[in-house]
């Protein structure tokens, strides 16, 4: 069963990435950027049929793993 | 299945190359025996243009342990003491993609030394970009830099220097050189001849996925089968897996288990597994299925031709498996046996209990072509620029201009992004003539420096061939090191045009001058030929790295001004030759004319009686003279420390322009104590070694008497603005 | 005194700070990341480089590792920990100290000498240094930016948790000295009962003097009282 | 109006990220795991109400500076 993890910086959070690619993106030409935020992408790939089992066990990976939870948020969903 | 004209074409061979592969081979070859001859026979791997040239290089003397024909080589400096190290070109990838270009460069040449046994000490690099006004540069420059020290800082090997140079002849062919040196006991030292039969070959590192495979797997029928697309792949580096990988590789080293070892460089198991077996004049049977892949269903054919890195091959001991296994379980890495000597002198591959290859290892190595391509003697212009009729230009403007130029300008804000600390031994970093690193726990340091002269090469190919291994031999002793070995990249267009055959048949004859006279022998090195796009070459491009030994840690010398009131002495004699210097490039784009002349019998006793009188402690600090000529050299020495310099005016002989910024070789300055003037004077004297006093050391002042002053502040100002301005616009 | 220093794959300052321990006379070993038990120690070092090659997050992977429960555990019973740079990463990932180490503000992996500022010398660490003391390091990292939440940013102000922050060769604390974009200029950061340090500079470079300068020594020396 | 772009390696690209993170959650006891792979999450908010010029916008800022289409390819979404 395959799911997709997307980990965001919580939104106090400063961005440095973020904060570079919009003003590049700007410097480039694109004068109505009102805001980039950066975060990763996980794709996750889970030997197990039940999907709220498998679900569960995302969510632990995400908890325990992917993120970092004093600046990070995120949000599981299950790919097609 | 017949092989097709289109499939021979597509793996990049000739068509009387294939009929020689099917008499070697006795019948017509399949698809994965093509593609392994391609591997073995094309340029990079074969050398076929190269090895008759390169073997009149000089390669032996008696600090040399290893000279070419390993992976890298090996030079004694004393004490059980070896160090190991080779220079290797990755062009082409990192023009494709200059972040992971760069950082597998410096991936495949740290193997090269630690498959070796030794550990790598420091990592050095030569990067030439095309001119700044070409849109790409901007990219392909913060590209190659990120990804050199992005490999070199997470594996954790210092990255202590080098050089940046742009040129439009690299608009569409950047260079990116990369040298790795390593230390290493010289009674441990591995190489990769086999040797016994029936002696396991094992697998370890990295899983072997669909990197870099060539384009050549496109055009074969094979794959049409296979809906999947497949592009070629562009190799990632794994740094981390790197470290695992050397780590795991010197701690097995120390036992016996390893008969022969041989990193997977271009070319992947192919070449590892032939090189292996033809140095020990055996065979060598493989099983395919064992290979640990990361992609499910890889044919035979991509698994030997794979270039995914962090991969090595070991032929193993009996009995040893077990204890090296464990070594590598320990790192996290794969370890797998797939395969054992034989007697059969062969190339047998095996997969799925089916043979897919079957070939005389002396097909693939001794009997791979080799030429003895047409070339043409390089015209050499002799055109005088006369100073005089050009339009003129004030001395500090044309040294701004100068000190201000992407080419001369300083490099900080590419090494601030090379660690160049880590592992504690690094004495000089980057911004010197060499650099300089401690040999662990011991009281000596070697010198490296990494050169190259494109624009001379292109002028005059032997000269400018000559010049290099001198400019590499004087940044040595500018540190007060003895010059001991190099090694070199030749970067060069099609050898298949007699004009650039002749341009590398003309470097090497420089180069091979230079270094028998001044008996510094060729260890190891790299040819990197097709350095073309739209048929149009790139200039010569030799890079040198050398190495030098300095026995005492406290006889390290520096361009750093030491105090005031000390005086300059330039060693060697200034006739100023201006036709092809930076300031006729800087100024006024001039290209033409000869390089300056290489005086070997100079530039030796010159050499050799700075050394000495840096080993007398009679030198406070010390610098070459090069691109940019007298004047420049001073100015650099007065940036390095901050203090200024009071120069005296030239005498009337010489027109000062071309005093100043004329590049005459063979020339250094050094500063020394005023009280030892007279012994110094008369020692250089007794040696017939030419010097002259310029300039005594002041405060913060640059000037040439009667001429012009500027604070050592502004011109390190404008040595420092180039990349910041660059670097704002996109 | 005894110390351990932590090894992960893709440690790679070990070796020098182990060299720098057994310059000050520490009976050090060296602890593989797999073992289960810490040698009894009195200083734990979590030493630079990019342990699992700073995949993920920097310190986050090495922070789920075996050795990581036995370091938490002496740290909670006050033994002294030192983390420096990948180290300093890897005890925020693993809850030791608190707050982030984000991207440098450039994007760009900075190695070169920079100032420091000593902010206070009653601990363990900075013993041997005068408060306002200006020294020499070098730092060598792509994300030594800290980051942490307000109110934990007036703890470590108030309670004299900072005892480093970033300054220039007179000893002001400015922005232009900043070389990572770290909040308040902090260099390094105490736990509240200031046993566990971590720091992005490396002292351990700069001890001898063939080399540099010797500014880090005095770390050293006070972690030997 | 705002988008997210999912930026992941290429198929056959080595992800040495995704490796070492699903060597790990297998160490952490996730036994039935297959495969992790890492990709990058930006979160773009632009300044134009037209969808299909905003979209076009945000394609432009994928292909030139998000993503680098020799190893990556990208994703582009609509947020609500
Ligand atoms: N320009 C050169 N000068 C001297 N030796 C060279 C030169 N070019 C290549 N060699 C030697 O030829 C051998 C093969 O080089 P190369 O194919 O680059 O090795 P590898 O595949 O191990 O990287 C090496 O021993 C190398 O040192
Ligand atoms: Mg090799």
């Amino acid at each position: 069963m395959k799911f997709s993890v997307i980990v965001t910086l919580k939104k106090d959070v400063l961005d440095p990435q973020g904060k570079v690619v919009s003003q590049t993106l700007k410097n480039m030409g694109i004068k109505n950027l009102n805001l980039v935020r950066q975060g990763k992408f996980f794709e996750i790939d889970i030997d197990e049929t039940d999907p709220i089992k498998a679900e569960n066990q995302v969510r632990v990976m995400s908890e325990k793993l992917l993120s970092n939870q004093i600046i990070e948020d995120f949000k599981i969903s299950r790919a097609k | 299945m017949i092989i097709t004209k289109d499939q021979i074409k597509a793996h990049g061979l000739k068509e009387e190359e294939y009929k020689k592969i099917t008499e070697l081979l006795g019948r017509e070859a399949n698809l994965v025996e093509l593609g392994i001859f391609s591997a073995m026979w094309n340029e990079h791997c074969s050398y076929k243009s190269s090895k008759i040239h390169l073997k009149k290089l000089p390669t032996k003397n008696d600090i040399v342990i290893q000279g070419p024909g390993e992976n890298a080589g090996v030079i004694d400096i004393g004490d059980d003491d070896a160090i190991v190290f080779k220079i290797e070109s990755h062009n082409h990838p990192s023009f494709i993609e200059p972040y992971q270009g760069a950082a597998t460069g410096v991936g495949g040449i740290l193997r090269d030394v630690f498959t070796m046994g030794a550990r790598p000490i420091a990592l050095m690099n030569s990067i030439h970009f095309g001119s700044p006004e070409n849109k790409k540069t901007q990219n392909l420059l913060n590209g190659v830099v990120s990804g050199i020290g992005g490999y070199g800082n997470s594996v954790g090997i210092p990255t202590v220097g080098g050089e940046t140079k742009f040129n439009s002849t690299y608009n569409e062919n950047i260079l990116v050189n990369a040298m790795a040196v390593g230390h290493v006991d010289k009674n441990k030292i591995f190489y990769s001849k086999a040797k016994g039969v029936n002696k396991s070959v094992v697998y370890v590192g990295s899983k072997t996925g669909r990197d870099g495979i060539h384009g050549a797997t496109m055009a074969s029928a094979e794959f049409d089968e296979n809906s999947e697309e497949k592009k070629p792949t562009v190799q990632v580096g794994d740094p981390f897996t790197e470290k695992l990988l050397l780590e795991a590789c010197l701690e097995l080293m120390k036992d016996k288990s390893i008969i022969s070892i041989q990193d997977m460089g271009a070319a992947g198991l192919t070449s590892s597994s032939v090189e292996m077996a033809s140095k020990g004049k055996l065979g060598i049977e493989l099983n395919l299925s064992e290979v640990p892949c990361r992609e499910k269903n890889m044919t035979p054919y991509e698994i030997m031709l794979s270039e995914s890195q962090e991969r090595m091959l070991l032929i193993l001991d009996d009995k040893k498996e077990n204890a090296a296994k464990k070594i590598f379980d320990k790192w996290d890495l794969d370890f797998v046996v797939i395969g054992k000597t034989t007697d059969t002198n062969r190339l047998v591959l095996n997969y799925n209990n089916k043979k897919v290859a079957d070939i005389p290892i002396t097909a693939l190595a001794d009997e791979a072509p080799k030429y003895e391509r047409k070339w043409a003697k390089s015209k050499i212009s002799k055109n005088k620029i006369k100073v005089k009729e050009l339009k003129k230009i004030k001395i500090e403007d044309a040294l701004l201009r100068i000190l201000s130029s992407p080419n001369h300008s300083n490099k900080s804000w590419i090494t601030d992004q090379y660690d160049q600390i880590v592992m504690c031994d690094t004495i000089q970093k980057s911004g010197g003539d060499s650099a300089v690193i401690r040999i662990h726990n011991k009281e000596k340091a070697i010198a490296i420096s990494v050169d190259s002269s494109a624009n001379y090469c292109k002028a005059d190919p032997k000269s400018g061939g000559k010049q290099i291994v001198c400019e590499n031999w004087r940044n040595l002793i500018s540190v007060g090191a003895s010059p001991l070995a190099i090694t070199n990249c030749l970067n060069f267009g099609n050898p298949e045009k007699p004009k650039i055959m002749g341009e590398f048949v003309e470097c090497i004859e420089g180069m091979k001058e230079a270094c028998e006279f001044l008996n510094f022998p060729v260890v190891s090195g790299n040819v990197s030929f097709y350095n073309e796009t739209n048929s149009k070459g790139i200039n010569p491009t030799p890079v040198i790295g050398g190495i030098g030994l300095l026995n005492k840690l406290n006889k390290i010398i520096n361009m750093k001004l030491k105090k005031t009131n000390s005086l300059i002495i330039v060693i060697g004699k200034t006739i100023g030759h201006i036709e092809q210097s930076a300031f006729l490039q800087e100024n006024f784009k001039i290209y033409d004319g000869p390089p300056p002349e290489i005086n070997l019998t100079n530039e030796k006793n010159n050499g050799l009686a700075v050394l000495k009188l840096i080993k007398d402690n009679l030198v406070l600090s010390a610098h070459d003279i090069s691109s940019g000529g007298m004047l420049t050299s001073l100015a650099e020495m007065s940036m390095a420390s901050k203090i200024g310099l009071k120069i005296y005016k030239p005498k009337k002989l010489i027109d000062s322009i071309e005093y100043f910024f004329g590049e005459d070789q063979g020339r250094y300055l050094i500063e020394i104590d005023k009280n030892n003037r007279k012994k110094i004077e008369s020692l250089l004297k007794e040696n017939n070694i030419f010097s002259e006093v310029i300039a005594e050391v002041q405060n913060d002042i640059f000037e040439v008497e009667k001429m012009f002053s500027i604070k050592v502040s502004d011109l390190y100002n404008s040595n420092n603005q180039w990349y910041h301005k660059f670097n704002a616009i996109k | 005194m005894k110390s351990s220093v932590i090894v992960f794959p893709g440690s790679n300052c070990d070796r020098d700070v182990a060299v720098a321990l057994e310059k000050l006379q520490f009976k050090n070993s060296m602890v593989w990341h797999k073992d289960t038990e810490l040698p009894k120690s009195d200083l734990i070092v979590i030493p630079g480089g990019f342990s699992y090659g700073d995949y993920l997050r920097s310190g986050a992977i090495a922070a789920k590792s075996n050795i990581l429960t036995e370091v938490i555990d002496a740290g909670k019973k006050g033994a002294l920990i030192l983390g420096i740079c990948n180290g300093f990463q890897i005890l925020i990932e693993c809850g030791l100290l608190q707050g982030a180490l984000l991207r440098n503000s450039g994007l760009k992996f900075i190695s070169k000498n920079i100032f420091i500022k000593v902010q206070s010398n009653d601990n363990n660490f900075f013993s041997k240094y005068k408060r306002n003391d200006v020294l020499k390091l070098n730092i060598a990292h792509n994300e030594g930016n800290y980051f942490t939440n307000k109110k934990h940013l007036k703890e470590l102000e108030d309670n004299n948790l900072i005892p480093i922050k970033y300054c220039n060769e007179k000893g002001n604390i400015d922005i232009e000295s900043n070389p990572n974009g770290s909040i308040n200029n902090i260099a390094g950061i105490f736990n509240s009962k200031k046993n566990i340090l971590g720091m992005m500079p490396h002292p351990e470079r700069m001890i001898d003097k063939v080399l540099s300068e010797e500014d880090g020594l005095g770390l050293f020396s006070s972690l030997m009282n």
